[in-house]
């Protein structure tokens, strides 16, 4: 195997994103993912950040913030939140968005927030461990038309329900986004470290979709916290191809993601 | 126009308490913010601050760690790529700090919110999320009702929720020039800063560059905050190290993480607290902190030319000493 | 990022119809407004259409007096110094054209709600006044209570109104330079251009200058119409013309009141369109109907130093011609 | 007399401006008075436009618009609506904001909209005059500590009850602000072509304050629509200095006004 889990997530990631769309990343490899999929399928694909940077390619190597000065410097326009997340993310106009999770549960609900030692949302303390919150990730969730998220596939992060929902996914499945109105289709994919979880269309539980090829079925349903389901026609992700890997490695050009 | 211009020390001294509800910005983990106003309030030990700020920055791991804070209200707690905030989570996980959760955007329409004098911001985010359901708070109600409360559109009868609007008592923005009015320039985005500026109740500028108003005439449209929404004016360059200032410096990678690594338990604080505040007084002292050559390969990136257009128009250090001297708190012979 | 460049007679063929809701900005009465669109959308004969302003133009004078609208929702109908607008008072007094009264803030917040997908936005201006009370729209309900209805405050049971949102088909914003795909800087004031971008469905640029995108890349900061959000721009220098776009014309004095005058009547209103519209169809006859000598006035004025950073990237003439030539629209084949 | 009518109302509007105000004014008149008090009495008042224009004097005579080249040529700062009429004016930071009234009643109430045939309020037709509509009238209205009113003395125009209530002053007098939670005091003036006028401090009706020398108490009753009170010590406004009338002359230095 001549690359890395990461590079599988951020290749498979990256072939979510359509040739025009309007895409939102956070940083490190949902970025990585975005800018190779704009490199590679994608050319009129647009990314935008969360504070409003527009029209922008990194230079010298993958930002260390979505406000960083390697997003900085090529932009063609510098605005706000408001303006990004408000009017392209929150009001529906963005075509997808990348976010992390540190947990998910099977309604595609992500944690970002902290681990609580009750199992219960119903924690009335401070967490035993503190995350990242939002960021923009909720607005994310909530608006954007399709939603990619990305985490590292263990048991203890592929829970029943998550210990805070950040971000929603379809809340208690079916129907029950519906109840907020929101403009956004909600999560269309968890790409994990060892493959690709879809919602059902009508329960909207998440179900095993593919597998890498260095992972399988089995190792896919012992790393789930709920009984995950299998898609009739599950298959393998194909591999990363020489042009993939090549585009993608050119992206990170000091190797930030590499390391890990 | 009155000339605002302020030392650092003064600036705090006059503009902030113990127990106020004080806001940064941008507040972004890497990008521009007002990092040297926060040193400042730490060498004077201010205590209790209800900080607003739209995310995390090392001025709020510093002050979670340096106990000048005890609730934050913000999006985001991380340092993006430079990883979890030590000082932050040590403090959040042992309930010293108390730190309720919005998002990226609900901070920006609070600002807003704030700015226009309206009761609530309605929002279409956050709602059916555990950020309108848990309160950090208020941690004996679940779900909470009181924080994003539900509200009813009038034209369809719908359900959205509602977000308390917030005006901090003061506002520090670091920003890329400004007149010594206040007429300030940013580059780079603005984040909440723009909104942030309106909401609170005073303003302070921290400032990389003073620039002739003659600029100021030059750009009118760059100027996001006119001077008549601001108090005061500190010149201060590389005010936002370790973290980067757009078309100015780059963030520091090392101190990034050196800092993230002190402030990770109280030792270290003590530490950083004695090598990276009191080891200086002066900005000729700060300079020497962050190591002149250290400034200088900062400077030189990738953003660079985006400071072109102005640099004829920036005042030297010189020039603002004579400035400072003709300012209005000068005059009025309020203490050093 | 694709080159939008668009003819004018191409662009209101192909983004505008009768009856739709359409807006134009920042439609101030003297101000940068998008005028030469629609002197063509008279010549195409648009009819019905539903005005969204933020304030009275010589383009709403315009198409109350030649009927191409019959609703305007507005915050103002006059011309300023300028006088009453006799084309928009004829039509309003005679009950031709329904006139919807707002207030300055309040369209830009509808605006700023259409844009944030809100479902209302709270004001805490408006309400007590008539422009709650009265709606020109529902003429038989007195109090109205549904244009502005009350809204109840969830934080402490006070009553407030809830505006209703607009989201315009197509907004045609006028924009002081923009690059070939729709990174616009405007200069002057915004009034709603930044919000009226984002409410629209489609947006059309009538730009004074195409500059090359490096110019943009040197001032992305004053880029407040980012090309994401623009479908089309038009290149049309004087564009605003007999109203001022600042850094480049003044507002025309003699053909304001000229205009104006004309339009107080359907004869002398018939005489305009003849005079003004179908006068020409080049951009080159356009500036003989304005003059050769008062064009070159009109743009030596007081803010013409505001234009100079950006001088050295505009596009001549020529250049536009070629870069037309590349456009998405000629590529696709559309009919001309 | 060496002053037109217009120049005193002008000069008395201007007395109200106090040093260190902030301060929002239409066109024509009301600007004239705005910028006669800042050169002459207060020069630290500082002036906003409804669009967002800030630091800026007129240059080349009085501006034909809020937006034009005369006042946007030496501009410290450009934003936009929701910045000047929203963040400053409706928020209630602008202590003082000049407006002009085609018609005025007796609690304040501003009517620039139009003249309907019926004499209620309840008129369910397009109007028989149709006038300008707000514009930011009515924020500054609602919004501003101080406002001032500028109207013609004329019986029509000083009405027991305006037709339409475009900006409200006291509505139907007393505390009726206080439903509308606005954060502005109200009217504190109606300075008028005769003289000038100001509420009464708890019923809100608007009295006879003091009038022009040209002018007298009997002018003012005559052509005021409701009984016009008088106060105790109504007295003559002192007359333009020389001082005064030159500095009025020299920002309208085109006589835009000095023509009406």
């Amino acid at each position: 195997m001549n690359y890395s889990k990461q590079e599988m997530m951020a290749v498979a990631t990256g072939r979510e994103i359509c040739d025009g769309d309007l895409c939102i990343f956070g940083v490190g490899l949902s970025m990585l993912a975005g800018y190779f999929a704009i490199a590679h399928h994608a050319p009129n694909a647009r990314a935008i950040t969360e504070g409003g940077i527009y029209g922008s390619t990194p230079v010298g190597g993958l930002p260390w913030g979505i406000e960083d000065n390697r997003i900085s410097a090529n932009a063609t326009c510098f605005t706000g939140a408001i303006d990004a997340l408000g009017f392209l993310v929150a009001s529906g106009r963005c075509d997808i968005g990348i976010i992390g999770a540190a947990q998910v549960d099977k309604y595609g609900n992500v944690n970002t927030t902290g681990f609580w030692d009750k199992d219960s949302r119903e924690h009335r303390s401070h967490p035993r461990v503190r995350l990242n919150g939002s960021g923009g990730a909720n607005e994310i969730g909530c608006g954007c038309k399709r939603v990619v998220i990305m985490a590292a596939h263990e048991k203890k992060r592929f829970a029943e329900r998550v210990d805070y929902i950040t971000t929603p996914g379809y809340l208690e499945g079916g129907a029950a986004r519906e109840r907020y109105h929101f403009v956004g289709g909600g999560p269309s994919a968890i790409i994990t470290t060892l493959g690709i979880l879809r919602p059902e269309p009508v329960t909207k539980e998440f179900m095993l979709d593919s597998y890498f090829s260095f992972s399988s079925i089995e190792e896919m349903k012992q790393q789930t916290g709920w009984n995950l389901k299998i898609f009739p026609d599950a298959k393998a992700v194909p591999e990363p191809l020489t042009r993939e890997l090549e585009i993608l490695r050119s992206i990170d050009s000091t190797g930030m993601l590499k390391k890990k | 126009m009155q000339n605002k211009l302020i030392s650092l020390s003064k600036a705090v001294e006059m503009f902030t308490r113990d127990g106020m509800m004080y806001a940064s910005g941008a507040g972004l983990p890497v990008g521009s913010e007002s990092i040297v106003f926060g040193r400042e309030m730490v060498r004077q030990k201010r205590k209790n601050i209800h900080y607003i700020v739209h995310s995390c920055s090392q001025q709020v791991n510093l002050f979670c760690a340096a106990g000048v804070c005890d609730k934050v209200e913000a999006a985001f707690s991380g340092l993006e790529v430079y990883g979890f905030a030590n000082g932050v989570r040590r403090a959040v996980e042992t309930g010293r700090v108390i730190w309720e959760d919005w998002s990226n955007l609900s901070m920006s329409l609070r600002f807003l919110g704030g700015a226009l004098g309206w009761p609530f911001v309605p929002t279409t985010a956050n709602i059916g999320s555990d950020i309108q359901h848990k309160s950090a708070f208020q941690p004996d109600t679940f779900p909470c009702t009181t924080k994003i409360p539900e509200i009813t559109d009038p034209f369809t009868g719908k359900i959205y929720g509602a977000l308390p609007v917030v005006k901090p008592e003061l506002a520090v923005i670091h920003v890329t020039m400004s007149d010594v009015s206040g007429n300030a320039i940013l580059l780079g985005t603005e984040w909440g800063r723009f909104e942030l500026a309106r909401a609170a109740q005073k303003v302070v500028l921290q400032t990389d560059y003073i620039v002739d108003t003659a600029c100021i005439r030059q750009y009118p449209n760059l100027v996001r905050i006119p001077e008549v929404i601001v108090d005061a004016v500190i010149p201060w360059q590389l005010g936002a190290w370790p973290q980067c200032s757009v078309g100015v410096y780059d963030s520091d990678e090392d101190h990034m993480n050196t800092m993230n690594r002190l402030l990770g338990s109280d030792e270290g604080c003590a530490k950083y607290i004695e090598d990276y505040i009191h080891s200086w007084r002066t900005h000729d002292d700060f300079i020497k902190v962050v190591g002149k050559a250290n400034a200088q390969k900062l400077m030189n990136n990738v953003t660079s030319h985006l400071l072109a257009p102005y640099r004829s128009w920036i005042k030297s250090d010189g020039e603002i000493t004579e400035l400072m001297e003709q300012s209005l708190f000068e005059k009025k012979g309020s203490k050093t």
